[in-house]
């Protein structure tokens, strides 16, 4: 009957999660369903629900999980399908790419709570006093002149803020999807490392030039958190990041709210691939748990159109989790918050099956959805985060990187 | 007091925690051992069998082999020296005649009760953050560019923090060593006419020497384990990527259990390569 | 030397350890202060030392944000129990070797040490496939255990060492007047030990709160402690540091304020049998 | 009741042979001093008496009864140890209560011997303090009180006076003795100080290397020591002995004379020599004298004052009656 | 040469008045005992000369030169400490020398001076050992060459014997007797065994509570002790003082008598009295009796063996010139 069911879930400790676990309580009062929460910081999390999923050790009745994990989880059947949601819930609701990135074989794995692509942030009124304009679909070339445009160290300010910080899921995913608009590829189809080829090495120069010229102090450490707090601090010109950080960049913390505009993430100029991701944290239910019913409520709950609105109700909407249904970028209030249409078109510009100008045999943008990747690309984004940091040139991270790659896709038997 | 009774009773009563011990100590090497031989992938279909040494040479050929074994003694030699030499100094001051000894103790212990993960963190965000630290601040007060600390100084930052956690210990353990030196000892040196510096060097020094040994032992078995603060601080870039944390890397990271366990087997021969050298000493020293 | 100290000397000697003493307590006295902060105070530069608005709201947030009660009393009941658990299953092993020594006693001793130096990370895998088997996982009992083998060989060796420095006789006059194997540990030997034993017990509670892998690594809601709760301050999105530092504040202080009650006995209990 | 037979009784530690098996027989109501030079064995051997360490041959009676395998505890001996070895977080009083509680004597009972025992010893006023706050000697006489309250078959000290200084020593061994003389308990000693052995003993055991050299009374062993060893070993300062052509006149290996039976003078005697050191105690006056041959110096002993100087010559004459003799191996000859 | 001199010193820890001002002279090449109870101030004084504590008030002088504010190092004193203080770290002969490295002293010279001292002191066959090798004796060697290859103006010695054992004990004392006849250095030398200070010293300092109660050779000491306290110190067993009656005989309030210098006889004498304990050493016989009036138990030394068994009644006389008289203010009467 359910009434003292508790279900576990595990989950990242970002700024719409939180959020949700203050309305836990309303969803316990509706179906007399408690949920204990374990927030962990975002690899913590990552380590630990891989441990628990591969020896199904069936700590938690739901993980939060992204589209990286899903598809290879989904795959070993280790998640519950998600194919029997209720009518109410409107599978068909959730936008295209997002079901598509968290589905292995069209069925369903995990649910979307929020979605991301990255677009450009920049700063309207240091725009405008530079003399230049955003278009709304910039090249890099245009980023690095309105960069040095912006750039004034007298006054604190720096043309550009990037992620430069290691972590595959952090500056591994900036320059994975940098390489994707300068034509570069992690793999070639028969599983070659492709560090060793040429656009690579412009994407990583191009990269290395401008932060160093245009960056701020130490940006090699830098990932989202620490930009955004960089951009709510007027620090920043441009930040070429996640679209979630719109609404914190336009909110209350940021002392730059009033100046914000958008654009489209760059591509190389010839290259018709953007640097544009796509992501979405989502809720998934390992298999063999025991409260499957009851955590299939709490997912339908959490990532439902009314949760949406009671959001919406109590912050205002430019603090519901975006990017998750088609419904939310239909709705009028929506459409008022500045940053919905071109979140909406950062979604839409990224295509996970397709990822690269050059063909690959994988799937995903800002990641390769193989096991191996999160390991290897780590690490790859160490030797990257070394050379930003000037410990090593481009060339020797870029040696080092295909060294990498190859040892780990050699130990897993891709080669 | 050893009768075969006692004997016997000892036995008995060594028991269970050499049982405890010796359990804690083998099931999991053993498990280690069988996985290490194994092409463990649990993301792609688990045990895919054996592979020999397979596992072993792919875990020291790796171009990330010796940079860590480098690291993990980088940071165990960098700890172990700086705790010890200011925790020598400091053990010399604090056994001075002062006002509110007591309360400077307190202030000098405590970092010792700060979890690692508190600790990493603080330093890294309120302290060493290059914008918004508290040391990017003080430079910039003194007109210089801040220091990226974890990047550019990353080696460096961590054994300061590491140290940072581990200098009360040894102070402490220090301290009470040199309260222990006998006052006629130093007397005796006095008179025979031995300077400050004669007398430390000669007489504390030597008499210091078993706590330091105890010192060494005790944070080398917890330095060789390291993990937290590296994890929160850099994830293992620019460097500080030491063997523990190549290990979690191939394990956690990249979900290869083999090649992970391959390298805890490493690990552990490291760990022992190191306790015999110390027991080697300790040994001695130790009564 | 008994000889008299001038009072300049202990002016610059206490001069000097306090600006000493200060500046290794720093870190923690900013992150007490901050705490107390707003988030832009937190950051502010030049930065405010004691003249803000002091504010208690980052305490309400993160208590709001994480039942905090829960995470402390798992913390005090597995840092405790293993501690207790240790300290059941060391004193007959440091009784045993250090009155009944034999030519082995001392390896055994440093192979018990040596089980510390096992790499976490190279066996969680099989710990938590056992933890799994037997039902163990996100249980405060098992961790307690874990934790206990952990601690083991530390507090056996403190305890040995001090063991060591009761004098055999006062055990032998114990069994002349009578005294079983039990009545010699409980009414004789553990009583003069206290000095001893509460040192053991503190310094281990401490190292026993503070280890963050396992408590990590094995629990999820039901047993999870302090450590498991500072981990979900790591680096959230925005500005932080306000309730980063109350979050770490409220996980170091119950251990804080036990350690400044309790430092004479944790001095003596960090000297690890180092005196003579 | 309180009669101790070791029979064959042998120790070793490991390969070392500590105590070669040995016999000796305790009475009941004796007071055995057991002195030796340091290592001989002495605790070694009263240890095995208590129990503390296995025999690795041999039987210990007690009282008739084979106690060899008997664990410490059920052999109904006392032992006060030289460290007192008492319990110093037990009050004075739970310190002496102790041996009755783990026997599970009734309160009043326990509480009865406790008034006797801190009567007797004079330690009414201290019941309620900790050891810690005694003297060494009122710790001694706690660590013969809790023995006491047993009401043991036998007493065992293990040089229960060494810790303590020169004047207290004096009286406790005093107090030693006339509990003993009071409560005619077997009592056996150990001590490495001659002068307890002489004083306080009813039978001294002179122990060597764990062989057991003589076994005799205080006097016995003054006046016929066996050997060159206890003849050495008993006399205060030590007996003189002499080699070579002065020991042969009297067709002995080796000649022994003690201090006082020397005479002293200034103008004649059968030796010559010259004075060493003199140590002036006011009531007596040891003059160690060079120059004899075969033994040098030699040690005598004047009563009162006698004013010689460094470098005087003097000359000695022993009292023929009181010559020891010994044959070359070592034994004392007749 | 070493002639220290005190002038008024005095010291105080705290407000605690340790030692009030005091005068006393130590003459070149003396032999100086310092004796007195138990915290009477006698490490205090030695150290107060060796410059390890400073002076409250007062001036020290070596060989005429003020050295109250030299520091221990410029006195060109050596001391032997009680725990000896050797460098446990160190082989004995790196503890030998190590003040000749500390003045910086030639290694030929010093190699020298380390034979010497190690030949003088039987110490050659031990010269690399480290100090937990050697036994107490030896360890005690090496303190004393330690001190003497400084070639010192003094020596200070603070109760170096007090850790050895009783043989061991006289063996030292004679030994570091004989090294001040050879040397003729001034040596100071601290202890609380009277026995030590009668056989040592050439001058004797007795102490109590800081104030010097006499000074004087040990016979002087023995003969005219000028107050009970003194006379009650000197001499083993002690002096017997007896109070009342008959003490008003002789005029005064305390009377003395020594019990080497009482007859005692079963047949009469001036006191009677019963035997308590009798300890046979074999050369004397120190019998304690009961009963005197105004001293309880009179302690009487009897040459040789006497048969006396506890319960006999005894009479005794003391030997009229040997009676020291004491007035009720505790000084010595004449
Ligand atoms: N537990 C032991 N293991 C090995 N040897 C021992 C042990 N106990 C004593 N011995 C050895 O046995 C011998 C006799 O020791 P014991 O303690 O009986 O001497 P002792 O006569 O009491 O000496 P002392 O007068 O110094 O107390 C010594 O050589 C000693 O080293
Ligand atoms: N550093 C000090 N601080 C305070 N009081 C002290 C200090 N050193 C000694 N005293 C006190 O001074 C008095 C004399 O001490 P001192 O050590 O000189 O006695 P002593 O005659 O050497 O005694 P002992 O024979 O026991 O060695 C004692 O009452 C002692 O408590
Ligand atoms: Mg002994
Ligand atoms: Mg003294």
């Amino acid at each position: 009957d359910g009434h003292s069911a508790t279900i576990t879930i595990a989950t990242v400790n970002n700024g719409d999660m939180v959020r949700m676990q203050g309305y836990t309580d309303k969803f316990t009062e509706e179906t007399g369903i408690a949920v204990e929460w374990v927030t962990l910081e975002e690899n913590t999390l990552r380590s630990r629900v891989t441990t628990d999923i591969t020896t199904k050790g069936g700590q938690f009745d739901i993980m939060t999980i992204g589209m990286y994990e899903t598809p290879i989880w989904g795959a070993n059947g280790w998640l519950v399908p998600l194919d029997d949601l209720s009518a109410e819930y409107d599978v068909d609701d959730i936008l295209p790419a997002m079901r598509n990135g968290l589905s292995n074989d069209g069925t369903l794995y995990a649910a979307p709570f929020y979605g991301e692509s990255s677009m450009v942030m920049y700063r309207t009124d240091l725009m405008e006093a530079a003399g230049l304009e955003m278009p709304s679909d910039p090249t890099w070339q245009f980023i690095r002149e309105a960069a040095a445009a912006m750039d004034n160290p007298a006054e604190d300010i720096n043309g550009i803020c990037l992620r430069g910080k290691a972590g595959w899921g952090e500056g591994g995913a900036f320059i994975t999807v940098t390489g994707n608009s300068f034509g570069a590829r992690w793999f070639d189809e028969d599983w070659n490392a492709q560090f060793d080829q040429p656009q690579w090495a412009d994407a990583l120069n191009f990269y290395v030039n401008l932060m160093n010229d245009y960056g701020p102090e130490g940006y090699a450490t830098n990932g989202f958190n620490e930009n955004l707090s960089l951009f709510n601090q007027g620090k920043c010109g441009m930040w070429i990041d996640a679209t979630v950080a719109a609404s914190f960049v336009t909110g209350d913390d940021s002392t730059v709210a009033d100046h914000v505009g958008f654009a489209l993430a760059p591509n190389n100029e010839g290259v018709e691939k953007r640097a544009n991701w796509l992501w979405a944290w989502a809720l998934a239910i390992p298999a063999g748990t025991q409260q499957e019913a009851e955590a299939k409520q709490f997912i339908e709950w959490a990532t439902s159109k009314d949760y949406i609105e009671l959001v919406a109700a109590n912050e205002g909407w430019a603090n519901v989790p975006p990017g998750a249904r088609t419904s939310l970028y239909e709705n009028p209030e929506y459409q008022k918050v500045p940053f919905a249409q071109m979140t909406l078109d950062s979604i839409n510009a990224a295509d996970p099956t397709d990822p690269t100008v050059d063909p690959v045999p994988y799937v995903g943008i800002q990641f390769v959805a193989i096991p191996e990747f999160a390991g290897m690309a780590t690490e790859v984004s160490q030797e990257f985060s070394a050379a930003y940091a000037g410990q090593q040139t481009v060339e020797e991270a870029l040696a080092k990187a295909q060294a990498i790659t190859n040892e780990t896709m050699e130990a897993a038997g891709y080669r | 007091m050893a009768t075969k009774a006692s004997r016997s009773a000892a036995r008995v009563m060594m028991a269970p925690a050499v049982i405890l011990l010796l359990g804690w100590m083998l099931v999991p090497l053993i498990m280690t051992l069988w996985f290490s031989f194994r092409t463990y992938l649990p993301l792609r279909g688990g045990d895919q069998g054996w592979t020999g040494f397979d596992n072993y040479v792919r875990f020291v050929t790796s171009s990330s082999f010796w940079p860590a074994i480098a690291t993990t003694l980088t940071l165990l030699i960098g700890v172990l020296v700086i705790t010890i030499v200011l925790g020598v100094l400091l053990a010399i001051l604090l056994d001075q005649p002062m006002w509110g000894q007591g309360v400077v103790r307190i202030l000098v212990i405590a970092p010792f009760f700060v979890m690692p993960t508190v600790s990493a963190l603080v330093w890294k965000n309120i302290f060493m953050d290059p914008t918004n630290g508290l040391f990017a601040h003080l430079w910039r007060f003194f007109g210089a560019e801040p220091v990226s600390w974890l990047s550019d100084a990353a080696m460096p930052s961590i054994i300061l923090i590491v140290s940072w956690q581990w200098l009360p210990f040894a102070t402490l353990i220090l301290l009470t060593a040199i309260q222990s030196l006998d006052s006629e000892q130093l007397e005796a040196a006095e008179m025979d006419g031995a300077s400050v510096l004669s007398r430390f060097f000669y007489i504390a020094l030597p008499h210091l020497s078993r706590a330091i040994t105890i010192v060494v032992l005790i944070q080398t078995i917890f330095l060789l384990a390291i993990f937290a603060e590296i994890f929160v601080t850099t994830g293992g870039a620019f460097g500080t990527r030491t063997l523990s944390y190549l290990i979690f890397q191939r394990v956690l990271e990249s979900q290869n259990i083999g090649l992970g366990s391959a390298g805890g087997v490493y690990a552990i021969i490291l760990a022992n390569i190191v306790a015999i050298f110390l027991m080697r000493i300790v040994g001695k020293n130790l009564d | 030397m008994a000889r008299a100290v001038t009072n300049q000397r202990k002016a610059i000697n206490t001069t000097a350890a306090w600006i000493i003493g200060l500046l290794i307590f720093f870190p923690i006295l900013w992150t007490i202060l901050t705490s107390f902060k707003t988030e832009a105070q937190a950051i502010s530069d030049p930065p405010v030392f004691l003249f803000f608005d002091w504010t208690t709201e980052n305490y309400s947030t993160v208590m709001e944000r994480s039942n905090y009660g829960r995470f402390l009393w798992n913390s005090i009941f597995i840092a405790g129990g293993s501690t207790l658990l240790g300290i059941i299953i060391a004193i007959p092993a440091a009784w045993s070797m250090a009155f009944v020594p034999s030519k082995r006693t001392k390896d055994i001793l440093l192979w018990m040490l040596s089980t510390k130096m096992l790499p976490a990370v190279g066996v969680l895998y099989p710990i938590y496939l056992l933890f799994i088997q037997f039902g163990l996982l996100d249980n405060v009992y098992g961790l307690t255990f874990v934790l206990m083998l952990i601690n083991l060989p530390i507090i056996v060796w403190m305890l040995y060492t001090y063991f060591r420095e009761i004098p055999g006789e006062i055990l032998e006059a114990a069994r002349m007047d009578g005294a079983g194997l039990k009545s010699e540990i409980l009414y004789v030997l553990t009583p003069m030990a206290i000095p001893g034993i509460a040192s053991t017990v503190l310094l281990n509670f401490i190292l026993a709160w503070n280890e963050a892998f396992w408590t990590l690594n094995l629990t999820a809601a039901k047993a999870a402690p302090l450590t498991a709760f500072i981990a979900s301050y790591s680096s959230p999105e925005g500005l932080f540091y306000a309730k980063l530092s109350a979050a770490s504040t409220m996980a170091i202080a119950p251990i804080l304020i036990m350690g400044w009650f309790s430092q004479k006995q944790l001095v003596r209990g960090l000297t690890f049998g180092a005196v003579k | 009741m309180g009669r101790i037979e070791l029979k064959q009784v042998q120790k070793k530690f490991g390969d070392v042979e500590v105590i070669p098996p040995l016999d000796l027989e305790i009475n009941d109501g004796e007071f055995v001093v057991f002195v030796g030079p340091s290592g001989c064995g002495k605790s070694t051997l009263l240890r095995l008496i208590a129990g503390l360490e296995d025999t690795t041959a041999g039987n210990i009676e007690i009282d008739g009864a084979d106690a060899t395998a008997l664990p410490p505890a059920k052999r109904r001996l006392a032992m006060v140890f030289q460290s007192y070895a008492l319990y110093p977080h037990m009050s004075v009083r739970k310190n002496i209560a102790f041996p009755m509680k783990m026997a599970g004597m009734d309160q009043a009972e326990q509480d009865k011997r406790i008034e006797n025992a801190a009567k007797a010893l004079n330690l009414t006023d201290y019941l309620d303090r900790r050891p810690g706050q005694l003297s060494g000697g009122q710790r001694q006489r706690v660590a013969i009180g809790r023995a006491i309250v047993r009401e043991p078959a036998a007493f065992l000290f293990d040089e229960p006076l060494s810790n303590l200084d020169a004047a207290l020593r004096v009286g406790m061994r005093m107090e030693i003795s006339e509990l003993h003389k009071k409560l005619a308990t077997t009592m056996v000693y150990v001590t490495h100080d001659q002068v307890e052995a002489m004083t306080m003993a009813d039978k001294i055991v002179v122990l060597q290397a764990g062989v057991i050299e003589q076994v005799g009374s205080p006097l016995e062993l003054y006046r016929t020591p066996r050997n060159k060893f206890v003849a050495g070993f008993i006399g205060s300062p030590k007996m003189n002995l002499i080699e070579g052509p002065e020991a042969a006149k009297h067709d002995a290996h080796t000649i022994g004379i003690r201090p006082e039976h020397i005479e002293v003078s200034t103008t004649e005697g059968q030796w010559q020599g010259t004075v060493g050191v003199a140590e002036h105690l006011g009531s007596d006056t040891f003059i160690h004298i060079h120059g004899i041959p075969g033994c040098d110096p030699m040690t005598v002993r004047a009563s009162g004052e006698v004013t010689v100087k460094h470098g005087d010559t003097v000359y000695l004459t022993p009292s023929a009656p009181q010559i020891h003799k010994f044959g070359a191996d070592g034994l004392r000859m007749s």
